[in-house]
């Protein structure tokens, strides 16, 4: 093993409270040649104020077109111990439940064949193997998938699907976030691990509205578990919330924001007919206000971060799903829209975008969903739109 | 010793082998939580049982030290549970009430931060930066160091008017939440890319590379068998350098940090948004960035002062007008905040009301 | 006998010669005024002095006779002063109170509508229509009467929680204000443009008619020497008829009216909006076109009924939600209320929050 | 004179309260041929449910390329006295007031050489003169003119300014928007006469935000007066709205849009610094509040109706401009957009759309304004922007 590298920058971000990714990879460094050299080429990094990593190829797994992230040193003369530094995508456990048993077997495995250092996580939820060489891939396939472990996703394919903690360990999940993530990935594997749409698909599943895991804003279909039904109330228990001093006009009342909860000091009321179900006053006042009535999720399509015209949110296409296991609603809904946009997607173009280009009818009319109001938060301004020749004289 | 055999598509493990007892048996059942402190959680079921979660920072990019550390920790209070959040921190579960001192005890003593929950700075959502992206314009996990270094007080202790989440992206692929964050940095380019004539023709694929500009600022160049930028409308995205690497958009004097606020993703109260640029551009000043500790610090400052409570930064700055915004901290008006890009118009102001 | 001699570029006549004595010496000074009636109010300088001002209907397309009849009833009680308001109203203006009652009755007795101040429907404004325009896909005169017919009422007395503003378009050029009313009408064609392969190589221009298609509907057809249309992507928008007189698109079973509602133009509160789709078509029906009278009427007395006094017709839109509104109207959601045009995507819902 | 037009469909609306346009009509018909035939072939519009108008052609008046609209009906043979007739428009004087006798002179002209039909007034403000035939419009232009009165704007030229009453009976006008309307008028009667602008170009000025010509949403450019300063309050005649049943809080303190309003049932409080100005509580208590300070006017460009992609609002460019008489800054400010406005139009540009196609960078550099908040409702979403050389190292 060679000498430490010197990262004087590098070691200044060792000082201060917060734990220290630097001392994260001096660890591994200690252990692994690769680890060392990473320490070196970022260093390098911060001294010439710019990346030292190339584009990377096509690397990966036997039958597999995703899952690894290829990625080269520019730099390999100085840094040869990542001069292959791919990383490895595992696909995570729903919800991010680990037994410490397994997290070590994972450990053991990267220790030998990797560099040791990881991510948990990757921000589309994959526990991210960070740094090997392209020879080492294939056996750490084996020693992963004989133990239970799969790729996630990466490419023009499905990604890793991700969920919220749910109904494991939160109050207020109106779905089972967690086995809907499982079912799906279980269902649509070959579409994860052999990239075969004109750009990424995401999934991410979060309980309420509240949106644990962003999906909103961070998965082409992002499923959100609602409610039809009145807002159980405890009104003792807003007494209780009133008496340890919350100003419940303030903080409950005036920020509704369809302005339908009263109080008069005594008891809390709540219009449910104009409730949009947004959580602000369920999740502020958790012991006295309950969803109540049927379950089900709204299914929302299309976010992705910038490019090409700018970042979309998802917007809601399915208002409510009942969502029970097979869960073929939301399976049969998936084919079609992948259908529809494998046959007018260009590359690189992601389903919002699709979605944008092509027009709402289109699409939804392929995917056999009838116009709703909750699809908009407004109708259109212009007179703009099309007939069908049956609509008309 | 043999390579074992490979399994493919089997997907990742069962959730419901790595859920203690008590969630697998309380599962969907339970009734409500309450904050004990900044790290520390109970939940409880219907059933009474509860469980507690304290919660400790990970700088996410961890040595499998790190996960043998906290594996260890777990076995001794948690049964051997743990899981991680939806923003990298690391919870330790426990049933056992008797043991939450104990564990908090021996996670300080071993210097792990406990807190973020609650109206709090929490930890980032990240990306890869300098350590393993080719297309980074700053790093991501020295930002999220120094950033967290200067906040560490709000995720341990101190608390804000709501939740601050806050993100880093390297570049404007924005991998994380940056767009939708309520304060958040990405690192940018300012200088258009230099094509490399000799390796274009090969590394890149012409009509796709010209595709993906959003401004259409690339055209074929025939002679050279290669690709012309138009200066003058390139806005340094670098997404046509995504598709075609010898399209080189680095600059170590001119990238730099944008900071981005008022984005959140939650459907409470007055629903997702977008984050708004505030800082179009700060130097990479590695390996401090005191320049964007700064700004950031002066906007949740400013905003920690004057926010209601509950109030997200972003619904903060619409309830007092982005003039308002301005005005009280101080950041530098310019060119760069007017938006010029798809839907420029729909962000002037078209109202004869506004502050002075 | 011979004609004077013209003069060019003088402009209009200066605009003091015809203001009152009353408004000549308080120009500038007035302090308050007073709703006396819906069709009455007084206005105090500084002062003292007071200006009353009686408003009344006008049809807008009117004969010189009316122009006559009410230049004689301002002699005889406003010292032959009187102005026309900006949605076409007349106005009667006295500074001697005594002439009040006398004006009014005299009104009345010649059967002149008075009112339209406050918060109330007032006239519309309005467009050519099939009077004068090529391009009109419906009347714009004969929608304005048989729509104030409808709401006389609402004109000479009833008040309602805030002004609603009408207006009439029509065709989508939208000569007027319908973009930015409270309810309004424009004229539709719902057929793509027949082209006239005769006319078009002389008649018209091909790029700026190829340039006027907003959804690039429209190619070059160089065998013709014309033009191409591609249904497919034809809104029936019209505006290549504009610009090109060989693309007739007028088709009197599928012509007909749209109605949009919630625009304003005012700063106040929470400022100008744009009108948006409530019914995509209805039928062109004269003289009386009662479908959409009775869609009007049905808006209408809905927002009356449930609006918050001040609320202009889009902010009580915007308070319940547009879910609601349909709800509420009992209009049919269509494939048509969706965007599909320029800024779609900004008025789709991107939020888990919204009303059953 | 030959027989009245028959006009079953439209005599139902000389029926109902409303003052029938139609019965204008018929007074018209009755003394001139021209309009006889305008019944009749209105009538026929409603027979067939569609124009009977044909585009215009260019016909005007020796000098001008506007303030004519030429107009033909595509049934001559059926109705020859329409078989021309082209509107005359005429520039109305400011804020639309009139001295009866001027009234008459046009009623006089226009009997004798048009329809006797006419419009008061057009929706950009002019009165219109409906219908007359191609030989007549240099008798009437200078049977006009000589009286003093000129032709408005039409085609791709500046158009006839209009402006509310302001000064001359309202009481919250900040500017004198009747002389400003004038004096612009005035200033540019070249480019009102003689297009040679990219597309129309109309100004429009209201006195306040109130906006009663809908300046913001009708005119490329809206000049809205303002103020600089804090809203003064007389407390009594606060008291006495409270008095007469107003309700203060729901009818102004709630809905003040930046909540800088208090009351406490006795006094009324205003956070100056917080206020927008909107004009809403002023308005609805006229004569407890009244804006103080410094007057002048906000400079908006840009509003259009939907074509080509979509209506456009006005938006800020200059937030406050003093307004004093000979008006110099709104004039040289104007030609300078103009002039920008001439170099990069194109044809059938309006403004609006000029700034969104080359950034409002370009703009705001060319006419020499910088930058400022206030011409924003939010900032830019996307990290996408330009920077000029001597911005950069
Ligand atoms: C590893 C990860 C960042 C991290 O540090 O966590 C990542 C890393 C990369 N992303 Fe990402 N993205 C990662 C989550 C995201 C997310 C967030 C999410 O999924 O919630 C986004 C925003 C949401 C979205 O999908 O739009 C995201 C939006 C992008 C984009 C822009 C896509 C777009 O439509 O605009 C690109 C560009 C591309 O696809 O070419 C991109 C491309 C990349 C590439 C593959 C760079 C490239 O152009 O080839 C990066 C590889 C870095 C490396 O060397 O390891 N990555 N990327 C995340 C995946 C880890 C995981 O599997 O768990
Ligand atoms: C553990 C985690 C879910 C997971 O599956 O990992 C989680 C867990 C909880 N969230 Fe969350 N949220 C988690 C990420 C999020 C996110 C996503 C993100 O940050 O990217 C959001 C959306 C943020 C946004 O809108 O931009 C989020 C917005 C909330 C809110 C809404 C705050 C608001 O008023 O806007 C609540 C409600 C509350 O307690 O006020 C909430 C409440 C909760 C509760 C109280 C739910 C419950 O009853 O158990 C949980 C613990 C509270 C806490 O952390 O203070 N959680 N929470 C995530 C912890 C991340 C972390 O380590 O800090
Ligand atoms: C005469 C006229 C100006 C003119 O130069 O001709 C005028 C005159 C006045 N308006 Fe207006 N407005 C006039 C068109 C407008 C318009 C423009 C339009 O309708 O196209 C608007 C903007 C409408 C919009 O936002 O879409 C308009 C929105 C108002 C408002 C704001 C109402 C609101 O709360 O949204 C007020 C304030 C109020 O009194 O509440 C107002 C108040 C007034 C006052 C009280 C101002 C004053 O103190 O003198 C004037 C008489 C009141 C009335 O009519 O009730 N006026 N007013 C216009 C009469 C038109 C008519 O014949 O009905
Ligand atoms: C007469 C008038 C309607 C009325 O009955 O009052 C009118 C009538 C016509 N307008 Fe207009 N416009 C009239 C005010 C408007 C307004 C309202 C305003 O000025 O406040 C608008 C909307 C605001 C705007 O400027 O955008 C308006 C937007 C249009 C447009 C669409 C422009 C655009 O940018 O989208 C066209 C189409 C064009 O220019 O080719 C148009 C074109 C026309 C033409 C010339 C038809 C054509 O394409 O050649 C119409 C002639 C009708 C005729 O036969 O007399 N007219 N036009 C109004 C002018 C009277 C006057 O001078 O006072
Ligand atoms: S998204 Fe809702 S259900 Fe899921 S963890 Fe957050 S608050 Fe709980
Ligand atoms: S969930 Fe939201 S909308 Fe419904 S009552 Fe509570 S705060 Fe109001
Ligand atoms: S944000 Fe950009 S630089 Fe950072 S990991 Fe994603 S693609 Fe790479
Ligand atoms: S950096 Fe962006 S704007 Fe510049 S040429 Fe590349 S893709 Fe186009
Ligand atoms: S709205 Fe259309 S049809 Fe009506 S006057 Fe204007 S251009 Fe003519
Ligand atoms: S009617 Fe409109 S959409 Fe159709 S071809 Fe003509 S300009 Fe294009
Ligand atoms: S715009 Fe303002 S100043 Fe002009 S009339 Fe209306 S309220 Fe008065
Ligand atoms: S003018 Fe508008 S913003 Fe200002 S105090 Fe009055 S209501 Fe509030």
């Amino acid at each position: 093993m060679s000498e430490m590298r010197k990262t004087p920058l590098l070691d200044d971000l060792e000082k201060g409270p917060w734990p220290s990714f630097v001392t994260e990879m001096k660890k591994a460094a200690a252990k692994s040649e690769m680890s060392n050299d990473l320490l070196g080429a970022l260093e390098q990094c911060y001294k010439d104020k710019k990346t030292h990593w190339k584009h990377g190829g096509i690397v990966g797994v036997r039958g597999y077109g995703g899952g690894v992230i290829g990625r080269y040193s520019d730099i390999p003369e100085q840094f040869p111990g990542v001069a292959h530094f791919h990383t490895v995508r595992v696909n995570q456990p729903s919800a991010w439940f680990y037994k410490t048993d397994s997290l070590r077997e994972i450990c053991g495995i990267w220790d030998k064949y990797g560099s040791g250092l990881t991510n948990f996580h990757g921000s589309t939820g994959d526990m991210i193997l960070l740094g090997t060489k392209t020879e080492n891939l294939e056996t750490i396939f084996a020693e992963l998938s004989s133990r239970g472990w799969d790729l996630g996703g990466s490419g023009s394919a499905l990604r890793t699907p991700s969920c919220c903690v749910g109904p494991a360990r939160c109050e207020w999940s109106n779905i089972d976030t967690l086995d809907i993530t499982y079912s799906l990935t279980e269902e649509f594997q070959d579409e994860m691990h052999r990239p075969a749409f004109p750009y990424k698909y995401k999934f991410k599943v979060s309980g309420c509205a509240v949106d644990c895991v962003a999906a909103i804003a961070r998965a082409d279909c992002a499923i959100i578990g609602t409610w039809k039904g009145d807002i159980k109330i405890d009104q003792a228990e807003v007494q209780r919330y009133a008496k340890n001093g919350m100003d419940i006009n303030a903080e409950i009342v005036n920020m509704c924001p369809t302005k339908c909860i009263t109080y008069n000091g005594k008891e809390l009321k709540i219009e449910n007919e104009d409730c949009s179900r947004c959580m602000h006053c369920i999740t502020k006042m958790t012991k006295a206000l309950r969803p109540g009535g049927e379950r089900g999720a709204t299914i929302l399509i299309g976010s992705h971060a910038p490019f090409v015209k700018g970042a979309q949110l998802s917007q809601v296409i399915v208002p409510f799903m009942k969502m029970e296991p097979p869960y073929t609603e939301i399976k049969e809904l998936t084919r079609k829209i992948w259908e529809w946009w494998d046959e007018y997607g260009k590359n690189r173009e992601r389903i919002g975008e699709l979605i944008e280009r092509k027009g709402m009818r289109d699409f939804l009319e392929y995917i056999g969903v009838d116009p709703h109001p909750a699809m908009i938060k407004e109708p259109r301004r212009d007179p703009f739109y099309f007939w069908t020749t049956d609509e008309l004289k | 010793m043999s390579t074992p055999q490979r399994k493919t598509d089997i997907g990742p493990p069962h959730y419901k082998q790595f859920l203690p007892p008590v969630i697998q048996k309380n599962y969907g059942q339970w009734k409500y939580h309450e904050e004990l402190s900044a790290g520390v959680m109970v939940h409880v079921s219907e059933s009474g049982d509860e469980i507690y979660t304290v919660r400790v920072a990970s700088p996410r990019l961890i040595s499998t030290d790190f996960i043998r550390e906290i594996s260890d920790i777990a076995d001794k209070y948690c049964d051997g549970y743990l899981r991680f959040t939806s923003r990298h921190n690391v919870e330790f579960l426990l049933s056992d009430k008797s043991k939450l001192e104990p564990l908090q005890k021996e996670l300080k003593d071993k210097g792990f931060a406990i807190g973020g929950i609650g109206n709090r700075v929490s930890n980032l959502v990240h990306t890869q930066g300098w350590v393993h992206c080719h297309s980074a314009a700053t790093d991501a996990s020295g930002l999220v160091k120094v950033l967290m270094d200067e906040f560490y007080d709000y995720f341990t202790s101190k608390e804000l008017p709501s939740r601050v989440r806050l993100a880093v992206a390297c570049c404007t692929n924005m991998c994380g939440a940056v767009h939708c964050s309520d304060i958040a940095l990405v690192g940018v380019h300012r200088k258009p890319p230099i094509p490399d004539h000799e390796r274009i023709p090969n590394q890149c694929e012409i009509p796709s590379t010209i595709g993906s500009c959003p401004t259409g600022a690339i055209s074929p160049d025939p002679a050279k068998k290669s690709l012309k930028i138009n200066d003058e409308k390139c806005m340094y995205c670098g997404n046509c350098y995504s598709v075609c690497p010898a399209l080189p958009i680095a600059d170590p004097d001119n990238d730099g940090v944008a900071i981005v606020v008022g984005g959140k993703v939650g459907s409470l109260r007055n629903g997702p948004k977008f984050s708004k640029l505030v800082y179009p551009w700060l130097p990479n000043n590695p390996p401090r960035w005191p320049e964007v500790v700064n700004a950031v610090k002066g906007i949740l400052e400013v905003y920690a002062k004057n926010a209601r409570k509950h109030e997200r930064v972003g619904e903060w700055v619409e309830r007092i007008g982005w003039e308002k915004f301005f005005k009280l901290t101080g950041i530098p008006f310019t060119f760069q905040h007017i938006d010029d890009f798809t839907f420029a118009r729909e962000t002037w102001r078209t109202s004869a009301a506004f502050k002075w």
